[in-house]
């Protein structure tokens, strides 16, 4: 079978500096992928190379066998590959249920203009995001919150949230930006278990970056590591767990302490 | 040629001291201060009534001048910028106040000061003149050092003084700043004044060699505006090499489009759209500041 | 719900059709036909920046696409014979049209960097009027004639000015009527999904992009409809005046309809209506106090500002909470 | 007994006091005259010196009792209203004279308000005296706009060809503020110019009203070696500055500007190098002056401690409307009479010495009687002063 994504040769240089060099690697449909790294690896640019936030300097990155990299991100998300972001990325004036139902634009039938006299179409899209929103908010028990505005509410919501605007968007793959960051061992493994539910429950693929280690073990299929730019190992967690060059990769920097 | 190069450093200069202020607001506050021209203004006005008034010596008056626009700005920064900010929803609502301040500091200055363009007689008399290469009268000359030798000391002020380092973190990062311990109302009152400070001592300076007039207030603020735009806005040095920038394209355009006349200034403003499309953060600025 | 609006929406036409007309001729105060008029079309220009903020970019530029908007009505009415009726939308869809061209390039821009890229648009735009032949240049444009009658199929639609008794309460139904077009325009905008979009944008660029939204499309549709506002706004004017100069939409203009969205509140449709209201007629109001105006006027300004920096439409915040 | 006494006769004293005084005052009617103009922001200037001699002249006419107009005496009220140099602002000014019953108002001072308000001028029926040269203003079908100074296609001429005449000028240069006003006025000087035969060398040269150092503004002119520099429509802020540019580059020449000045100003800011700096003023040097123009800045120089210059040709409008009507009562709510009296109209000119007359002019430059005969005093700033050159007349 044809991988969902692939990441081919990509490189991103910044001047002289390297900072992502000649990686590779192959998503497949309905696996949890992680990259993990030390600090400065190149997670986070080789994150935003994918989801075309940034130009790569040669390689390409290729979705259902299409070229997708150096595209608009906008033309990337319709495509079907989604982002979620490291900060806390949401639309901090509107409520939750907002937020979810502005990101259902890509499923919208009627044209702006439709939107703007009112046509048949777009009340019937309208009602479509409203009860999809609903099925999102049940899915990912924000019920509660799903009329507070966003700014008020704590983090681990936000991140859920985070989530769920991206799943509005109806993706075939979902790149989260380390959604654990800043979350407590509670929160962490609840969201574990919400991530795992999205790819049973609604097939979705999910590409993530992250630091926390213990987590990344416990929710991928596979890991890629990165290191100076550079993939150093892929593997499933175990055969990564075991895997010399790693270890020595994280030896030499404070993530050890983390401990794998 | 070399007429040309040094009508722009002048220009330069005291453009560039009047940019910092405004940058230096807008780097602690994220304030687009729309009453500097006036502050400016009012800076020139005091200093002529100090001098013609008074007879006292220009170089107190500018002194005095300085200290009331300080004085002005920590009680403007205290009683009217920071409870608006605290309250608002969006940064932007303090533009009313500032526009506001503006349309209040100019009524001040028409009712207290009235409507005449005012000059100090000029400091030094005599022109510098190097076989009509270069001309330059000495009271230019000496203000242009002065505009220059402050800029300097701004910078070593901001650089090596312990309130310069805090108003420096303050700019770049407000949360960190505040966990490292400083006071952020503090200095931001004293970056306000500081700010309203160099404007009063440049209307000041200036108001021996072009005089002064109640309708200076706005475009002053304007190009001062598009000054820290050409550096980056919020950025220090950005502030002095836009101020520079400026001065020069100023006296370039002028004298080499000289025979086109009315689109003069056409063409430099609209080269600054195309250079800001080009560069949205101008030289050094930060994105999205 | 909808109802309630309706309701308060026939009030309000109700209002402004009869009974200000019988006000002012009870009051006999036939000058404030002329403020009104100015107010209304002030605040469709204020309308299109409004707009523009709700995406979250400060404009001060709608001066120049008034300007430009007056001039395209100026110059087809005197040197091409146009009805001053059929310039008025060539004016606003020319503005939109231009604005496209501007607004690409300039729409990247962000925060204080696009506000001051607008004001010197207004700049250039003045310039640009003074040098251009067909606008000659520092002449103006003037003597121009009033706004003739305008039949379709031999439907009388709008009578001829000129044989008005009184052309100001003529001024004031056309500058109502397309304030009130302009104000449903926008309240329809805001409350459909073009307004949740323009509101995503405004909160989160990036975020707005990675849920698929066009946003530098979104932006210049916005940005051209705010622009068409100002072109009829200034077509308008000089419909009234019957005269145009470079000098007749300038940097203080932009600045005032800026200051419009402010007063009114940026997060309130009808915010920039009350502000143009607010701002304008009440420096007509402080016309007596003579020397003081400014100072009484600003001051005014600065405390509404302290108390109410949300805008003067916050005060009704707590009565409208959903 | 007695106290009681006191107090009936005081209060009877009293009553009396008040019959007499209250009547006395309330008994002159008040002519309403407007101001429409800039007297805030940047070109408040302009509008200020306007309208201080017009209230300065209303306060010295009602302190002498007010002014006799057919058969009853009237006090003067100045209505001024700020229009923030906006023609919207100027044609809202306008309806608010309309409103208050005024059919004469002096003003605006700029071009494009001028040429706003002229819809509801004539409209509403008001007489207005704008200080905006244009000739559409005054020209037929225009009808209510009178223009209340001399426009620079009338001084400039004559300055020129006085130059030409007096100094040999032979090359000549304009550098004008990139704004209408200033340009059409260069534009009509180049024209004149021409015509007089002179060569004009440079007349491109613009500049922007903000401008803090005109030394790159102005080199360029001074390279084109003109014997006369023309300041055109320069605003008395920017032109010391210009005149000091202009004589540190080394330019020896002569210049001149056909807008009123305050020599105050040139003093200020240009000190010694204004010497010999020509431009156009009312009647206030001492060769011309009257007791009466002596009286009026004396007046003017009380209520507001310092005189403007620019106020001696802006003194003349109101004394217009005011002969005007004493020769014609009728015209006081009728201006269709006011316009009749214009065409035959003429009474001396109190401000100054000699016989000069006050009488409406305008048929050569715009084919009907729209303009105040104001002589058309040419200046020489010498010392902090200015010295009379010569004097002509407009016709």
């Amino acid at each position: 079978m044809k991988p969902l994504l692939e990441v081919r040769n990509v490189t991103k240089r910044f001047g002289g500096l390297i900072a992502v060099n000649d990686v590779s690697f192959d998503v497949r449909k309905g696996e949890i992928l992680s990259v993990i790294g030390p600090n400065g690896a190149g997670k986070s640019t080789l994150f935003k190379l994918i989801s075309s936030f940034l130009k790569t300097s040669n390689g390409l990155v290729l979705f259902r066998g299409e070229i997708i990299s150096n595209l608009a991100p906008h033309t990337v998300a319709r495509r079907g590959v989604v982002r979620t972001f490291q900060e806390t990325t949401i639309f901090k004036s509107m409520t939750v249920r907002e937020n979810i139902i502005v990101s259902h634009h890509l499923q919208s039938k009627a044209s702006l203009l439709g939107f703007f006299l009112g046509s048949r179409k777009a009340r019937a899209d309208e009602k479509r995001f409203g009860e999809s929103a609903d099925r999102i908010i049940g899915l990912l028990g924000l019920e509660n919150i799903a009329n507070e505005l966003a700014s008020n509410l704590p983090q681990g919501h936000l991140r859920v949230l985070g989530m769920a605007i991206g799943l509005a968007t109806d993706p075939a793959i979902i790149l989260l930006d380390e959604p654990f960051a800043g979350l407590n061992h509670d929160e962490t493994m609840r969201l574990v278990t919400l991530v795992q539910r999205l790819r049973d429950e609604r097939e979705v693929t999910v590409l993530l970056v992250e630091h926390d280690i213990p987590a990344v073990m416990k929710i991928s299929n596979r890991i890629v590591v990165l290191n100076f730019g550079q993939k150093i190992a892929e593997g499933t967690p175990q055969e990564i767990q075991n895997n010399p060059g790693v270890i020595e990769a994280y030896l030499g920097s404070e993530d050890m302490a983390v401990g794998i | 040629m070399e007429q040309i190069i040094v009508n722009g450093l002048y220009l330069g200069a005291q453009y560039a001291l009047i940019a910092l202020g405004l940058t230096l607001i807008f780097s602690l506050m994220n304030v687009m201060n729309f009453a500097h021209g006036q502050m400016y203004v009012m800076g020139g006005f005091i200093t002529y009534t100090v001098v013609s008034q008074f007879n006292i010596p220009f170089f107190i008056a500018l002194i005095i001048s300085g200290m009331a626009l300080a004085v002005i700005g920590a009680l403007i920064e205290k009683f009217l910028f920071r409870p608006v900010i605290k309250k608002s929803k969006r940064d932007e609502s303090t533009m009313l106040l500032a526009a506001g301040i503006g349309f209040f500091l100019d009524s001040v200055i028409l009712l207290a000061f009235g409507e005449k363009q005012r000059g100090v007689p000029k400091i030094i008399d005599g022109v510098f003149n190097w076989d009509f290469r270069i001309i330059m009268p000495y009271d230019r000359i000496v203000i242009g050092c002065i505009a220059i030798a402050m800029i300097i000391a701004f910078m070593l002020l901001m650089h090596y003084s312990k309130a310069g380092r805090a108003m420096r973190a303050l700019a770049q990062d407000k949360v960190a700043a505040t966990l490292m311990g400083v006071n952020v109302d503090r200095y931001q009152m004293i970056g306000f004044a500081l700010g309203a400070m160099l404007a009063g001592v440049v209307g000041g300076l200036l108001v021996t060699i072009t005089g002064i007039n109640l309708g200076m207030g706005g475009p002053t603020s304007t190009k001062a505006f598009i000054m820290i735009m050409i550096g980056g806005a919020g950025v220090i040095p950005g502030a002095i090499v836009g101020g520079f920038i400026l001065g020069m394209m100023e006296s370039v355009g002028l004298s080499v489009l000289s025979q086109y006349g009315d689109i003069t200034y056409l063409l430099i403003f609209a080269s600054l759209m195309i250079f800001l499309a080009i560069r949205p953060h101008g030289l050094m600025g930060k994105p999205w500041g | 719900m909808n109802k309630k609006i309706l309701a308060y929406v026939a009030l309000f036409l109700v209002f402004v059709y009869a009974v200000v007309p019988m006000l002012i001729n009870i009051s006999g105060r036939l000058d404030f036909y002329y403020t009104l008029t100015s107010v209304a079309l002030l605040s469709i220009a204020s309308a299109g920046v409004w707009l523009t903020f709700y995406i979250g970019r400060i404009n001060i530029g709608q001066g120049a696409f008034a300007l430009a908007g007056g001039y395209v009505s100026a110059i087809l009415i005197s040197q091409y014979g146009f009805n001053f009726w059929v310039t008025l939308p060539i004016a606003g869809l020319f503005c939109a049209v231009l604005s496209v061209f501007i607004g690409l390039p300039i729409l990247r821009l962000r925060g204080v960097y696009f506000a001051m890229v607008t004001l010197v648009l207004t700049e250039v735009m003045r310039l640009t009027t003074l040098a251009l032949p067909i606008t000659q240049g520092a002449k103006g444009i003037t003597s121009l004639p009033l706004p003739s009658g305008l039949e379709i199929f031999g439907l009388k639609l709008i009578p001829d000015f000129s044989t008005l008794e009184n052309p100001k309460v003529g001024f004031y139904m056309m500058a109502i009527t397309l304030m009130i077009i302009a104000y449903a325009v926008l309240y329809r905008i805001v409350n459909s999904r073009l307004g949740h979009l323009c509101r995503s944008l405004q909160q989160n660029e990036e975020l707005a992009s990675s849920i698929g939204v066009n946003t530098t499309y979104l932006r210049v549709l916005t940005y051209s409809i705010s622009s068409f506002f100002g072109g009829i706004a200034g077509a308008s004017f000089v419909a009234i005046t019957q005269s145009i100069y470079p000098s007749s939409f300038q940097v203080a203009d932009s600045i005032n309809f800026m200051l419009n969205c402010f007063l009114g509140g940026l997060g309130y449709v009808f915010g920039p209506m009350l502000g143009t209201l607010m701002l304008y007629f009440g420096w007509d109001l402080l016309f007596t106090i003579g020397k003081y105006q400014m100072l009484v006027y600003s001051s005014l300004l600065i405390i509404l500002m302290l108390f109410l920096p949300n805008g003067v439409l916050s005060l009704f915040d707590r009565k409208e909470k959903r | 007994m007695k106290k009681s006494h006191f107090i009936k006769a005081s209060l009877l004293t009293s009553l009396v006091g008040i019959a007499i005084s209250g009547p006395a005052l309330a008994d002159n009617p008040t002519l309403k005259i407007g101001f429409v103009g800039v007297t805030s922001g940047p070109a408040a200037a302009w509008g200020i010196s306007n309208q201080r001699s017009m209230e300065t002249r209303a306060d010295w006419i009602n302190e002498i009792g007010g002014v006799k107009i057919g058969d009853k005496t009237y006090d003067i009220e100045i209505v001024a209203f700020d229009d923030q140099k906006d023609p919207k602002r100027a044609v809202a000014g306008m309806e608010k004279m309309a409103q208050e019953g005024i059919h004469y108002v002096v003003g605006p001072n700029v071009d494009d308000g001028a040429a706003a308000v002229r819809p509801v001028a004539e409209q509403k029926g008001i007489m207005y005296f704008p200080y905006a040269f244009p000739k559409s203003l005054y020209t037929a079908p225009a009808s209510n706009a009178v223009l209340g100074m001399v426009a620079n296609y009338q001084s400039g001429p004559a300055i020129y060809k006085y130059l030409m005449e007096h100094k040999g000028v032979k090359k000549v240069a304009f550098v004008a503020a990139n704004e209408s006003d200033p340009l059409s006025q260069r534009d009509g000087g180049v024209e004149a110019a021409k015509k007089l035969g002179l060569d004009v060398v440079s007349s491109n040269v613009t500049y922007q009203v903000d401008t803090t150092d005109f030394t790159p503004v102005i080199l360029p002119v001074i390279k084109s070696r003109p014997d006369l520099l023309v300041l055109s429509g320069v605003s008395p802020a920017n032109a010391p500055q210009l005149i000091r540019s202009a004589r540190e580059l080394g330019y020896t020449g002569l210049i001149s500007t056909e807008t009123a000045q305050d020599a105050n100003v040139l003093k200020e800011g240009a000190g010694d190098l204004a010497n010999g700096f020509i431009s156009v003023g009312g009647a206030s040097t001492p060769e011309l002056a009257s007791d009466t123009m002596r009286e009026f800045v004396k007046r003017y120089t009380k209520k507001y401690g310092e005189y403007n210059d620019e106020s001696n040709t802006k003194v003349y409008a109101l004394e217009y409307i005011i002969a005007t009507l004493q020769a014609d009562p009728d015209a006081i709510d009728d201006v269709q009479d006011f316009q009749e009296t214009m065409d035959t109209f003429e009474a001396p000119n109190p401000y100054m010495v000699g016989n000069a007359k006050l009488k409406y002019v305008g048929d050569t430059s715009f084919g009907q009687k729209r303009q105040l005969s104001v002589p058309l005093v040419v200046n020489v700033y010498k010392d902090g002063k200015f010295e009379t050159l010569f004097v002509a007349q407009v016709d």
